[in-house]
């Protein structure tokens, strides 16, 4: 059987969406237009043998990130993942440092030091991926503590996907959170998968229920609307600027290609048709574009958002490329501050 | 005290400086560096209130109130994460870890975390928190209350290991790394917090890194940690009725670690022990007796000999447990037979 | 305000009660008297300075270690904590060797390496106790792992603070124990504090959510009430034996002292009333002496039981004063089995 | 292969001996012992129908079923914590820890429950668990999947810790770790997976405890742990090229320590060089080398010298990365400048 989405949200509130103009939401478009094109191009980088080691695509859950992030101001914190370009990117990178950080180039966000599942980007608020999985609920509940006790209106996000939520540290976190009423949402990532393994034979009871164990505000999501995405989560944005705290989002999800790019053959834990069903049916990208469409939007202008992007990720591929290696001098730089 | 009774109190004798416990000092200069920077604060468990349970902190949340000096569920990892997302976004908290042995807990978000995320960020996130906690055996608590495991922080790059062993030095330590730009692991001598000693009234910081000489003594050097400097200067004491003259050089941190001063030590003394209370192998004898055994070889005139702490789970048993840790008369019987004089 | 015990579970079932004869409350009265005698000669030996170290009384909470270990086998696990003596003697240590464990002696049940804080006995399926708080989660539901694949019908109980429910250990354990559907009770001993801090300001949310979020059978029983807790836990065991996995067991509870022996003013964070409260209204021994008295036994048969334990606790306790330390040679073995 | 092409294999040449790689002979050890004893089982994140993320297990589940090779959430304390209880209960659990970085996920309950339980319960309970886990860097994996930790839990008393370097060795010792009777942990380099070498066909278990000397030779010795064993052979060899005859002596485990071993051959050669690719500082060189200077002291005519992985957060860029590791030329420019050849 092939799986569906489930805890689909209904459209999301029309007043809230009427607000915005179609230029915001084709800003989005454009967003998870770069995120998909990045991606491609990383898969590229790695099957051409030009990117050293793994890296963790994106692909398929664009929506989330954009619809979180578009919710965010810049000096709003996220913790990001071992798949975060998304993050990244839509919180506000630049592809040319983003490309470099993954070639190990010093013009990368780390200077090449963190890799790709390492990229922070204070700048714009991102405290960085972690490769430890779970590894930032803490981080990001910190960093909400550290809001409240400045008296900022900043909020905190934390992503992570639904495999994050075997590690304990989730629990601990939340806890507090909301024990001190933080301004911290977790945004769960649930592509339903936690490498090779689904999340049927992970993880017991429902998702929901491990926040809402300690009282916190839940919500379930579309995770492949980036409309509900961003409406839904300006809400959480705002009752957590208001003191209200912490929420707990819980986006449905799918990745497109494998856990990371050598994951080639990925028959043994999931079927091409399922894959199909969501690269067909629920393509954030196409849910978008269709739905500016119907409301009288031209078709051609995604086209051409598609295509002024695809040249922007290829400058900033070759700009990567081009761009040196740290010096030898930089490896034991930075290990104190 | 009767007004008549003499007063030998190096406050007396030295104007601006009195005796204080090392848990007074330990007080002082956190509460004395919460005064000078509103973003420093406390999150542990049972720190309010009771002021932690070894009483270090008493009286502090009058001062600062619950918001700065934070009760914390029992959650080691979620508070070392808290403190970790508080120091990269504008904050100075110290985590407070009420055993070192449940620093286990907090392995990831210390190694993982803490201590690479200024690397890993190119130099641009920076996490400027002191992890406070405590080591030393002793106390008969057994396997799961007794450890010192400041080895394993040690170990990791992008850490700083702070080993205090006199109120002096605990306060100076504290103040130094609660003002470092890293994160910063603070073990202290659950022994020791009674212990007293000279610390001045007026402001002073001590550089993490800087190993301090003392006692200076010609025939041996005692490399000692934490209490066991006060095991080695009795031990030193000792020594000098045999005629054989130690130095004792406390590291004071163990990362940075001071190779200088050590090495110094032991070229001018040719003969070398290292004293801590960690487990002996794979500890922290084991580092420093490699550097100097390398930095002063040609100097020696024998093998540097270390003592750590046996290498078993710390036995409840109160004489089993003695066994355990080592006493100045291990030391005076080591010194003594390394320096040719059974 | 006095605080009361929330989520009283009302009489347990009549028909279960019906079915022990008297001869077996008694027995469980025996049980929690020992451990009350046990408790205040173990203060008594602190006080005194003929104990080594500190160690955590039982005394209220002596119901739910009997309610819960009578409805045991012998061969049934438990994973006990830092206040672990109750567990201990419930699941059928005997006092004798028990004391000689708390004075560090040879004859101990851990030949005085243990002490206070870890006292095991595998002859009655005790795995020990545990002074790292939450650290047995795993323990107890890996004895679980283990019963179910050497297809045995044992369970595993794991006793543990309100406190504990603050470690990831605890959500990590409880969601493996349902996916795998182990027989594993976790029996969380709500005494309301964590050494020196009400839970009111250390758990946000519901105790029982915590369980529930995995979809974990929950039930919450008055832990003053031998029968209720003994009624409810046969239930889970029963449960449990025929294959239909965890269950969480709520207690409510109360510790009569103080966090440990050392804990003398307690003001600052409890009243006298509280605990007076507690003492003249629920204490569990007076608890059942008075349903028993009211089914007609008579009153001085609970005297003559007191005095029983009593005269046999002295005995323990000068055995252990007298037995001899270990050999100085103990020190370094059973380093490596 | 065609028929005619010359057969180099050792398995031609000795019958009963094959070469197959490091992980094939992992998966060899772990599947026999399973077959010989239902009371192990391995538990772990991707461990079954994927075969862990390095495909060492692959094609197991097929064998032993999902009941014996267990797919477990992402909780590496929770699948720690469950192999003690299931090992204090009649089974021998592996527990599969995908990469060494997240045993500090695990100490808790490695060092506080496995290594102590035992001794705490006065020798009645019993910790017969492996912890299998990965070290090394060159992955390009950054500072998070590139450690090599196996110091830590060598400083634990109760723990035995493992570190093969050839597939001979992995097959042999995983066997003697599933049959001890205590917690063991192994770490498997990750860039020795295809590394091949020679395994009879028969049955074999070997010590744990028992260095082994890899190759032998006067003027130095080198004594290498896991993948730096391969990196020692070939500085061996280009040292020979300059007349330097080293001796590479692997102690195999770190806990225990086969020190006599490790002394014999410092004592022979009178030089001593420690590599191993953990950080350098309180590393295992730092052990290693402090039992040789001390255990060979009046044999050595040079200071042991130690070279372990750079004190930095291993860094993502290549060029980088492989400053930060030991390599052959590195090892070999030591060597000659100790034996005083430069
Ligand atoms: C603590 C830890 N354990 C295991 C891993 C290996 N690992 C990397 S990604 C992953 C799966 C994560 O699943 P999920 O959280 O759902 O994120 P997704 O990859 O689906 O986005 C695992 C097990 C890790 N990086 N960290
Ligand atoms: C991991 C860990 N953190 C902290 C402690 C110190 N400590 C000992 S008992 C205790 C309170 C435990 O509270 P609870 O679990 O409710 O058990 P109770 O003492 O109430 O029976 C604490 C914090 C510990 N032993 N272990
Ligand atoms: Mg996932
Ligand atoms: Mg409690």
């Amino acid at each position: 059987m092939i799986d569906r989405p489930i805890g689909y949200q209904a459209t999301p509130d029309p007043v809230a969406i009427a607000e915005l103009d179609p230029e915001q939401w084709l800003h989005m478009y454009e967003q998870m237009s770069k995120i998909r094109a990045f991606e491609e191009a990383a898969n590229e980088l790695y099957t051409s043998a030009r990117m050293p080691g793994l890296t963790h695509l994106y692909i398929g859950e664009e929506a989330v990130a954009v619809g979180v992030c578009e919710a965010l101001r810049q000096d709003d914190y996220i913790t990001s993942t071992h798949r975060g370009h998304g993050h990244c990117l839509a919180k506000g990178a630049t592809l040319d440092r983003m490309f470099a950080e993954l070639l190990g180039k010093a013009a990368g966000y780390c200077r090449g030091k963190g890799g790709s599942m390492h990229i922070a980007d204070q700048d714009t608020g991102n405290l960085g991926a972690n490769a430890i999985v779970g590894g930032s609920a803490g981080i990001a509940t910190g960093a909400a503590l550290s809001i409240k006790m400045r008296g900022s209106d900043q909020v905190a996000v934390c992503f992570f996907g639904d495999g994050a939520l075997g590690q304990g540290l989730f629990y601990e976190s939340a806890n507090m959170a909301q024990l001190w009423k933080l301004p911290v949402i977790y945004v769960c990532e649930n592509n339903q998968y936690n490498e090779y393994t689904h999340n049927s034979e992970t993880a017991a009871g429902t998702l929901t229920g491990r926040a809402e164990a300690f009282g916190i505000h839940t919500v379930s999501v579309d995770g492949q609307d980036v409309r509900a995405v961003y409406s839904v989560m300006s809400e959480l944005v705002a009752r957590a600027r208001r003191g209200e705290g912490p929420a707990f989002l819980l986006c449905h999800t799918y990745r497109f290609h494998g856990h990371h790019v050598g994951d080639i053959d990925r028959s043994y834990y999931r079927s091409k048709e399922e894959e199909q069903w969501w690269r067909e049916g629920r393509d954030p990208l196409k849910l978008l574009a269709g739905w500016l469409q119907e409301q009288g939007m031209e078709a051609a202008i995604f086209a051409r958002i598609d295509e002024a992007v695809r040249r922007e990720v290829e400058a900033a591929v070759q700009f990567a490329l081009d761009a040196p290696y740290p010096d030898a001098s930089e490896v034991d730089r930075h290990v104190y501050a | 005290m009767s007004m008549r009774e003499p007063q030998f109190s190096l406050a007396v004798k030295n104007p601006g400086v009195r005796e204080i416990t090392f848990a007074e000092a330990v007080r002082e200069a956190i509460a004395e560096e919460m005064r000078r920077d509103p973003r420093v604060f406390v999150i542990g468990e049972d720190v309010a209130e009771a002021g932690t349970v070894f009483k270090v902190l008493k009286g502090m949340v009058d001062e600062f109130g619950p918001q700065r000096i934070i009760d914390s569920p029992i959650s080691e990892a979620g508070i070392a994460g808290i403190g970790v997302g508080a120091a990269m976004t504008g904050m100075r908290p110290i985590v407070d870890i009420m055993f070192g042995d449940f620093i286990t807990l907090t392995m990831d978000q210390m190694v993982n975390q803490a201590a690479k995320t200024h690397y890993m960020s190119g130099g641009k996130l920076k996490v400027p928190m002191v992890l406070r906690t405590t080591m030393g055996a002793t106390r008969r608590s057994a396997a799961q209350h007794s450890q010192s495991l400041h080895a394993w922080l040690s170990h990791v790059p992008g850490l700083k290991v702070v080993i205090p062993s006199t109120p002096y030095d605990a306060k100076g330590l504290m103040k130094a790394a609660i003002r470092d730009e890293n994160p910063v692991a603070i073990f202290e001598d659950k022994m020791s917090y009674q212990l007293k000693g000279p610390v001045p009234t007026t402001e002073y910081v001590l550089p993490i890194g800087v190993a301090d000489v003392k006692r200076t003594g010609e025939d041996v050097t005692i490399v000692a940690t934490s209490s066991m400097v006060q095991v080695a200067l009795k031990a030193a004491e000792i020594l000098a009725e045999s005629g054989i003259s130690a130095e004792v050089v406390d590291p004071r941190s163990t990362a940075p670690l001071d190779k200088q001063t050590l090495i110094e030590s032991a070229k001018k003394t040719s003969r070398a022990i290292v004293v801590d209370e960690g487990y002996q192998s794979y500890g922290v004898t084991a580092e420093i007796a490699a550097v100097i055994a390398d930095g002063a070889f040609y100097y020696l005139d024998a093998p540097v000999k270390r003592l750590g702490a046996m290498d078993v789970p710390i036995p409840f048993s109160p004489p089993l447990e003695d066994l355990t840790v080592p006493t100045p008369a291990a030391l005076v019987d080591l010194a003594k037979s390394l320096c040719g004089k059974v």
